[in-house]
């Protein structure tokens, strides 16, 4: 029988997997983004997981310190999503192919 | 934390600080010269404190960081590459419509974040400087907005970083799951008590993904070539360098803590990924016609290079130091060259733009030119003896196999750089090159410094003695 | 005595110098006093060196005169050093001598062309390389002598160089003397190899205790060597050089392609006499070569209708004489040829010169006749040249030399009847293509009129060269008149004496022989070529394949064309862009191509990027749990 | 210390002329003509003042160390012994002559190209003279980047490309000797402890047969790309027929020198068993090289290429004499080494200064040139015969030497070698024929005859290919004593 640390630990893996499946599939930056959010968080289940094995706070500090950043990201992520559909005027990834080779 | 602590922290401080001071300056609604000229000041102020607090290293500040001669050799170069990138990003943004004030704000975060990887020696701190200097980044790609895609290129990174940062925070959270703990040294401690566990590996795996990433080794360098080109010129010399030395840094001290180079597994991966990316990369670049996404695709190579040095272990840092500086500085001034000759509307990274550069203006063609070389590692320029010390290296330990493909690859790399040079060389079309406003002591001053990094590379490449003992000396303590 | 060594080729090489440097600042009597002065003061210097060699004889019967050291490397060593033998002393006064007379021909032949200098350097350069070639006492000097004279036969040949026929002919020349040469040279390493020296005395020395008599090796090196002299005597299968090599000055011919250049193969077997006597099977094949050759450029000679081409066979079949003689071992009679030789037919291409000349370049017999009236003296010269080449008994120069190949071809030790029939054939031949050449030159009626007389200058060496070739055959007789042997006597001082077959017919017999043989041929001649029937034999269509068989020199020519020239050509035409290359641009292109492959991914699509990514952990991943 | 003098006047001569352009072209010639004649005189005045001999014992005439990258135990080692002295000699002759020919030939941008000029003849001189392996690899690369540039900038119509072909395969080559310099380095520094690229250090450094073999092949390999040995010569026809007129005149005549310098010094002395192994296969691709070289010039109708490939025909030579290991046959390949710069170098000359007549280096638009060039047509027919290796001329003694003494080594290929020799005369007289013989055909007024300028270049060239071969002991001692040592070990 394996411990509720591991029982957690997948319970993150597979919301992790969840966001990639996520991120891959979804065509719209807005949901992508969201993706990315369940995964980070995902990897916070995870810390907090690993913290509450060794009996340490230093998960859930992690885990503050990945909210923190998640959101200034996501900050930025919608002000560029804005300005893609200002200049485009969609939120299509697959129409936003003028960088290439 | 004690006094001594504090001082050795010093650098830092002031290079946050300075980030403050610059939005106070915004606030008092200060020029673009002042907040430009403060923001050298305070460079300057850093490299001082450096100096100054040389004798107090090293210094442990637990459990987050550690300052010594290793920290100090990769801020300075950091801080060296800043100053060159604000002084470029002064010319850049001098006449762009948009107002350039916050980007310094940025610029000197993003630096923050640089610097505190190369001090960091756990997890915690390895993520804030990590995430501080990608987020700086998003916007700083992104700064311009409405010029040549900026804003997509910003997008495509943000959401790669994210991703890669996930993938980060979740190989830190597998590995303190097993080892307990999320200091370097502990977890190589934990490491040799219990052996490797699929799950340590696993988190070491996605660890690397992460740094691979910001690194932009194969497989996971799709994005460089993008936001290299989408990037205003200043932010790519920016990404090319500054961040890439500080994860470089970081990639080192862990690996040094938890013996990487040990452990075959490790070294199998980074084998595969060197090779792949000195192939990859230099065959992208062949028939490459914008410079910025072509420096992209060479930089690729380059870190396949770095990786060989990385790999022979502890003989390979000196090394790895001296080529850092070299690649710098030739990168550097490459992009102060395309800064110069970009256009309020795009930036001049259209090889066809470069057609008989050298018959109009001889000294930019030949410092492009004396860099280009120094990418290619001819003697005479910095790259040689660079790239002779990572071969050294890579000799030393017997790497046989990536030594060979390194020549190999670096003689594929000796095309597109030959293709450069001799359009530098050709006979130049009839229209003429536009004349330039600008403040003139800046101009001078992007000039002098960008003759200044060319005598540097030709000096480090016909005496690098000297430099590699101080760099010994440095990594002594 | 031995310090006037140097001089003998120094004056001519100084001519060359001064013409080649100044030449065409100098006006054309110096050009011609340099030119002819030079090889005179050398033949002076030559008969001096005669005289005193013949009067008293230098110790070791040899001048020898070292200038410096050429190159000296670990056991090779060569010197530029000069030595003057008794047979060296013939070869040095024919060339200086005739080629003295030949210059003198030259400076009124050459009048009118615009490079004089050029003429007379060329030919100054040649009767230097020449001396060399003879007066070297190491084959690598004698090499570059061998190679010198080549030179200058192609420069001369070449002369008029802006018909581009001539500089086929030069090329031609050279090529095909160069793989003589070859061939020589390759004998010059084996000689060193296993004689460790290449200084001819000193061959000459080791030699005998260094081979056993017909050992492989000695019969190789005989080969090769002999296989150099073929190249440069045009003897079979090399000879088809020479006819065309009559496109230089009718002078050229006769110095290099009648008196000496083309002798040089007879000089070098003779000098290395003691090798070919070590190597019987070589000497089989020398007189076979020279006994096929004589008849093969004989048949040929009797087809020609360009007067020089004529001389030009009857020069190869007489040198074929010579090597016949060489092969059956009568050295001396070898030598004695080439005297005499030298003499007639340098006197035969002089005379037709100023036939040439006279008849506005014409060089066809056919449209000559009737000269004998209106140029007298070149008429009576010419007569006494074609006396001796045909070998009238006891009137020609040629009779004795000649007549002594014939017996010995019998009556050596190593000679044969068949040898004999052939040689016999041979004269019969010589007599019948000499009688057509004087009776259509100069009888029947005139075709073409004569434009211009040939001046003093030209006349006076055509009578001394007649005189000699008259009077050159007294200073040696056969054994059974007068037996007088000046010549053989001087000669056998280096020389082996003739080895003669232990049980013999009477040596009067065969003489009587050889001169019906020759009054046969001259009476058929004179039959077939006598007014107008001849013309007629000329043209009968019966004969036309035969006679354009032997006109084409027995379709050498094809033949090589058709073995080595074009397939030569072919290959190198094939490969004109060397196919190496296209491995090289193969590799460019293969990398060009993964260019293109690769820059698939870089589609700018942020998907493609993440499954990049994914992939890269995937394979991580995998490679952790297989490892 | 005359050594770094003669290399610094170089360098500093080429960026004087650099700077000096702008003003006044003539004075920018005139520097370089003084810098290249200053840095000749250096050798030839201090070998006339010394008269140095040398002695079996002690071949190295100057010796000159300094610290460079002490770290890394590269010091800045010049030595020069017979070996050097002579191709040093050669150097600076061809190098004054490559400056005189360029003279009017390069009208603009002339200050770069004198400056790469004379910084390749540095680079050259430092190949010569540099005893240290890392210093060695430095100037083999100093002298490839400003030829570069004088392919790339100042050659024909398709400069490009050969430049590109030019430098990746010296590159290439360059690099896997660096890797086998290092591998050096490191062997001997593990068995001695003593860290070191010392030349006369890494000499004696004992190799187990598998290291040695790879370690002599990476040096071969960028040596004999250099000389060219077919199949790796295809850089060559392109790279000299793209060149300007001193550009080819350089590459002939002193660049393929190095390589078969960099096999006299360093292949056969370092791995004297390993050179011996492959030996006969060495021997082997020369005399391919002699006659493919031959059958390609040949088929050429464009005058340079045409040259070009006579010289991989004769570069044939000295592989085929290096690698009998007999002392005839290495003196052989140094006089083949100084006779081939001084003939091929005269050939290039020419076609230079056909072309600067007559805009065309085909053979087939050419011909009669003798009528209207008399003077061109003797020296051309001079060096012509040179080439084909005519007695008297320096060549020949080369040849020779070499054939004769490879002959007890392996006869069947000194054979095929010696119809090389009837092959070069096919192709010199096709230079000949197609070139000088024949009736004039140029419409215009025919071009000038040899003007003062080419007189001196000419008449230098004469002089030593006729010293050369008519007396050639003094080379022959002054290398004698290395060359010695070299059969020795």
């Amino acid at each position: 029988m394996i411990d509720s640390a591991h029982m957690v630990l997948m319970v993150a893996t597979v919301l992790f997997a969840l966001g990639l499946v996520g991120v891959l599939t979804r065509k719209n930056v807005v949901f992508m983004l969201i993706s990315v959010e369940i995964m980070l968080n995902a990897a916070g289940l995870a810390f907090v997981a690993a913290g509450s094995k060794w009996q340490q706070p230093d998960g859930q500090v992690m885990f503050l310190f990945i909210l923190a950043m998640a959101a200034a990201e996501v900050s930025i992520g919608l002000a560029l999503v804005l300005q893609i559909y200002h200049q485009h005027k969609t939120l299509d990834v697959d129409r936003l192919k003028e960088l290439r080779d | 934390m004690t006094h001594l602590q504090f001082l050795a922290l010093l650098p830092f401080l002031i290079l946050a600080t300075a980030a403050i001071v610059v939005i106070l300056l915004i606030a008092f609604k200060q020029s673009h010269t002042v907040i430009q000229i403060t923001g050298f000041v305070m460079m300057c102020g850093v490299v001082l404190a450096m100096w100054y607090v040389r004798d107090t290293l090293p210094r442990e500040v637990p459990p987050l960081l550690v300052v010594d001669g290793f920290a100090a050799l990769f801020t300075g170069l950091i801080i060296f590459s800043v100053l060159v990138v604000g002084l470029l990003s002064y010319i850049y943004f001098e006449e762009r419509e948009e107002n350039p004030k916050e980007y310094y704000i940025l610029l000197f975060l993003a630096t923050l974040g640089s610097a505190v990887l190369t001090i960091s020696r756990h997890f915690v701190s390895l993520f804030i400087g990590l995430e501080l200097l990608s987020v700086s980044l998003y916007a700083l790609i992104a700064y311009l907005r409405n010029r040549n895609n900026a804003v997509e290129a910003g997008m495509k990174y943000l959401v790669l970083a994210a991703l890669s940062s996930a993938f980060l925070l979740f190989g830190m959270a597998l590995i303190y799951m097993e080892t307990g703990s999320m200091e370097f040294t502990a977890i190589g401690r934990a490491l040799e008590t219990s052996g490797s566990s699929v799950l340590f590996l696993m988190g070491i795996g996605l660890i690397v993904v992460a740094i691979g990433f910001k690194l932009a080794l194969v497989p996971f360098h799709l994005w460089a070539a993008d936001v290299y080109q989408g990037a205003p010129a200043p932010v790519t010399a920016f990404i090319a360098t500054v961040s890439k030395i500080g994860v470089f840094a970081v990639l080192i001290r862990f690996a040094q803590a938890v013996h990487l180079q040990q452990n075959t597994l490790a070294v199998t991966v980074f084998t595969v990924l060197a090779i792949a990316c000195m192939l990859t990369g230099n065959i992208l670049a062949l028939m490459q016609q914008n410079i910025k996404r072509l420096l992209a695709y060479s930089s690729i190579a380059h870190f396949g290079y770095l990786l060989v040095a990385f790999l022979s272990g502890d003989a390979g840092v000196g090394p790895t130091v001296f080529y850092l500086l070299a690649y710098s500085i030739t990168l550097l001034s490459a992009f102060g060259i395309i800064t110069l000759l970009s256009t309020t509307r795009r930036d001049a990274d259209d090889l066809s733009g470069y057609r008989g550069l050298f018959w109009r203006s001889p000294l930019m063609a030949a410092i492009f030119t004396i860099a280009l070389f120094s990418l290619a590692g001819i003697p005479l320029t910095a790259g040689f003896p660079a790239k002779f010390f990572i071969l050294t290296a890579g000799v030393q330990q017997n790497m046989w196999l990536l030594a060979v493909v390194l020549v190999l690859s670096s003689v594929i790399g000796l095309y597109y750089y030959l293709r450069i040079i001799s359009t530098l060389f050709a006979a130049p079309p009839l229209t003429s090159v536009k004349e330039r406003t600008l403040h003139p002591f800046f101009y001078a001053a992007t000039y002098t410094s960008l003759v200044v990094l060319m005598c540097l590379l030709a000096w480090l490449g016909v005496f690098p003695g000297f430099i590699v003992d101080q760099v010994q000396a440095f990594l002594q303590f | 005595m031995h310090q006037l060594l140097p001089y003998i080729p120094a004056f001519p090489i100084l001519g060359f110098l001064v013409l080649s440097l100044f030449g065409r600042k100098l006006s054309k009597p110096v050009i011609a006093t340099i030119g002819a002065g030079t090889v005179c003061l050398s033949a002076l210097i030559t008969i001096i060196l005669g005289f005193s060699f013949l009067q008293t004889e230098p110790p070791g019967g040899v001048y020898d005169q070292l200038l410096w050291s050429w190159f000296s490397v670990g056991n090779l060593s060569v010197d530029i050093d000069l030595r003057v033998d008794a047979l060296t002393l013939v070869f040095i006064f024919i060339i200086t001598f005739v080629g003295a007379l030949i210059h003198i021909y030259s400076a009124f032949f050459m009048w009118h062309d615009g490079d004089y200098a050029r003429f007379f350097a060329s030919m100054n350069l040649f009767v230097c390389s020449m001396l060399l070639l003879v007066m070297a006492d190491n084959l690598v000097l004698m090499y570059l002598g061998w190679e010198g004279v080549g030179l200058c036969s192609y420069l001369l040949i070449g002369f008029w160089y802006e018909v581009p026929s001539n500089c086929r002919a030069a090329n031609k020349a050279f090529l095909i003397t160069r793989i003589g040469d070859t061939a020589l040279l390759i004998g010059l390493f084996l000689l060193f190899k296993e004689v460790g020296t290449l200084n001819i005395s000193g061959i000459l020395h080791q030699a005998p205790d260094q081979f056993a008599t017909g050992s492989s090796n000695i019969v190789l090196i005989t080969i090769l060597l002999l296989a150099g002299g073929m190249g440069k005597s045009a003897q079979l299968p090399l000879q088809t050089w020479l006819p065309d090599a009559m496109a230089g000055p009718s002078p050229v011919s006769a110095l290099i392609h009648a008196a000496t250049m083309v002798t040089a193969g007879v000089y070098l077997i003779a000098r290395m006499h003691v090798l070919f006597q070590l190597s019987p099977v070589t000497m089989v094949i020398i007189a076979i070569i020279g006994a096929l050759t004589l008849f093969v450029a004989g048949c040929s000679a009797l087809a020609q209708t360009d007067i020089k081409r004529i001389l030009a066979y009857s020069t190869i079949s007489q040198i074929g004489y010579m090597f016949l003689a060489l092969g059956v071992g009568a050295w001396s009679a070898a030598i004695f040829h080439f005297f005499t030789h030298a003499f007639f037919k340098a006197l035969l291409f002089l005379a037709a010169g100023v036939v040439i000349e006279a008849l506005h370049h014409e060089h066809n017999i056919f449209m000559m006749g009737g000269l004998r009236k209106r140029m007298p003296v070149v008429f009576i010269t010419f007569l006494a040249g074609a006396a001796a080449l045909s070998a009238l008994p006891l009137v020609s120069a040629g009779f004795f030399s000649k007549d002594a190949i014939l017996w010995y071809s019998f009556s050596a030790a190593n000679g044969n009847p068949l040898l004999w029939l052939m040689a016999l054939a041979g004269a019969f031949i010589t007599a019948l293509y000499t009688t057509r050449l004087m009776l259509v030159v100069f009888w029947g009626e005139t075709r073409t009129p004569v434009h211009r007389q040939p001046g003093q200058g030209m006349v006076i060496p055509l009578v001394v060269l007649a005189f000699l070739s008259v009077t050159a055959g007294f200073i040696e007789w056969p054994h059974n008149m007068l037996h007088l042997t000046l010549f053989s006597a001087h000669v056998q001082k280096v020389l082996p004496e003739t080895l003669l077959k232990t049980t013999l017919p009477s040596e009067s017999l065969f003489q009587l022989i050889a001169a019906l043989v020759t009054l046969a041929g001259v009476f058929l001649g004179y039959i077939l070529y006598y007014g107008k029937p001849g013309i007629r034999w000329q043209q009968s269509p019966a004969l036309a394949g035969i006679r354009e068989f032997l006109f084409g020199g027995w379709k050498f020519d094809q033949l090589y064309n058709f073995l080595f020239v074009k397939p030569f050509v072919f290959i190198t035409r094939i490969n004109k862009s060397d196919v190496i290359d296209k491995m090289y641009n193969g590799i460019a292109q293969a990398g060009l191509r993964l260019n293109s492959w690769f820059s698939v991914s870089q589609n700018g699509s942020l998907r493609l990027y993440i499954v990049g990514v994914l992939a890269g952990i995937l394979f991580i991943i995998t490679l952790q749990l297989l490892l | 210390m005359i050594l770094v003098w003669m290399i610094v006047v170089l360098l500093a001569g080429g960026v004087l002329c650099w700077l000096v352009a702008q003003r006044n072209q003539l004075i920018c010639r005139w520097i370089a003509l003084i810098a290249v004649v200053t840095a000749f005189s250096i050798p030839l005045g201090w070998y006339l003042r010394f008269k140095p001999v040398v002695t079996a014992g002690n071949n190295w005439l100057i010796d000159y160390q300094a610290n460079w990258i002490p770290a890394y135990g590269i010091s800045f080692h010049l030595a020069m012994d017979g070996l050097s002295f002579v191709l040093i000699l050669l150097t600076f002759l061809l190098g004054t002559l490559a400056v005189l020919c360029s003279w009017n030939e390069i009208r603009e941008r002339t200050g770069f190209y004198f400056f790469n000029l004379l910084w390749t003849l540095a680079g050259i001189a430092g190949v010569f003279v540099a005893m240290d392996l890392f210093l060695f690899y430095f100037f083999w690369e100093v002298m490839l980047v400003p030829m570069y540039f004088l392919i790339a900038i100042y050659g024909d119509f398709n400069r490009r490309y050969a430049a590109y072909k030019f430098f990746l395969f010296t590159q290439t080559g360059g690099l896997l000797m660096l890797l086998s310099i290092l591998a050096m380095y490191f062997i001997h520094g593990q068995q001695s402890g003593n860290y070191s690229f010392d030349y006369f250090t890494l000499l004696n450094t004992t190799l187990n047969d598998t290291a040695a073999r790879w370690i002599m092949l990476g040096f071969l390999i960028a040596f004999v790309i250099k000389l060219p040995m077919v199949p790796l010569h295809n850089w060559l026809p392109d790279a000299h027929s793209e060149a300007p007129t001193a550009g080819s005149l350089i590459l002939a005549g002193l660049l393929l020198k190095t390589g078969a310098y960099g096999i006299i010094r360093f292949v056969l002395p370092m791995f004297p068993q390993a050179s011996a192994g492959i030996g006969w296969l060495a021997m082997l691709l020369g005399v391919i090289g002699i006659v493919y070289g031959a059958l390609l010039a040949f088929a050429q109708t464009d005058l340079k290429r045409l040259i070009a490939y006579t010289s991989v025909s004769h570069m044939g030579f000295v592989l085929l004499g290096v690698f009998a290991f007999r002392e005839i046959a290495l003196q052989g390949v140094v006089m083949q080494l100084l006779t081939h710069g001084i003939s091929t170098g005269a050939l290039f000359v020419m076609a230079g200064m056909l072309k600067e007549r007559l805009h065309t280096r085909d053979i087939d638009q050419m011909g009669g040139m003798w009528t209207a060039m008399p003077h061109m047509g003797a020296i051309g027919m001079l060096f012509v015969m040179a080439s084909l290796g005519l007695p008297f001329l320096g060549n020949f003694v080369a040849e020779f030497l070499v054939l004769i003494s490879t002959f007890d080594v392996s006869p069947v290929l000194t054979v095929i070698a010696s119809v090389g020799l009837v092959l070069s005369a096919l192709y010199s007289l096709r230079i000949m024929q197609k070139v000088f013989l024949g009736q004039l055909q140029t419409v215009t007024q025919p071009p000038a005859d040899l003007s003062a300028r080419e007189w001196v270049i000419v008449a230098a060239l004469t002089v030593a290919i006729v010293f050369l071969g008519l007396y050639p002991q003094p080379v022959i001692d002054m290398v004698g004593g290395v060359v010695t040592g070299i059969v020795r070990s």
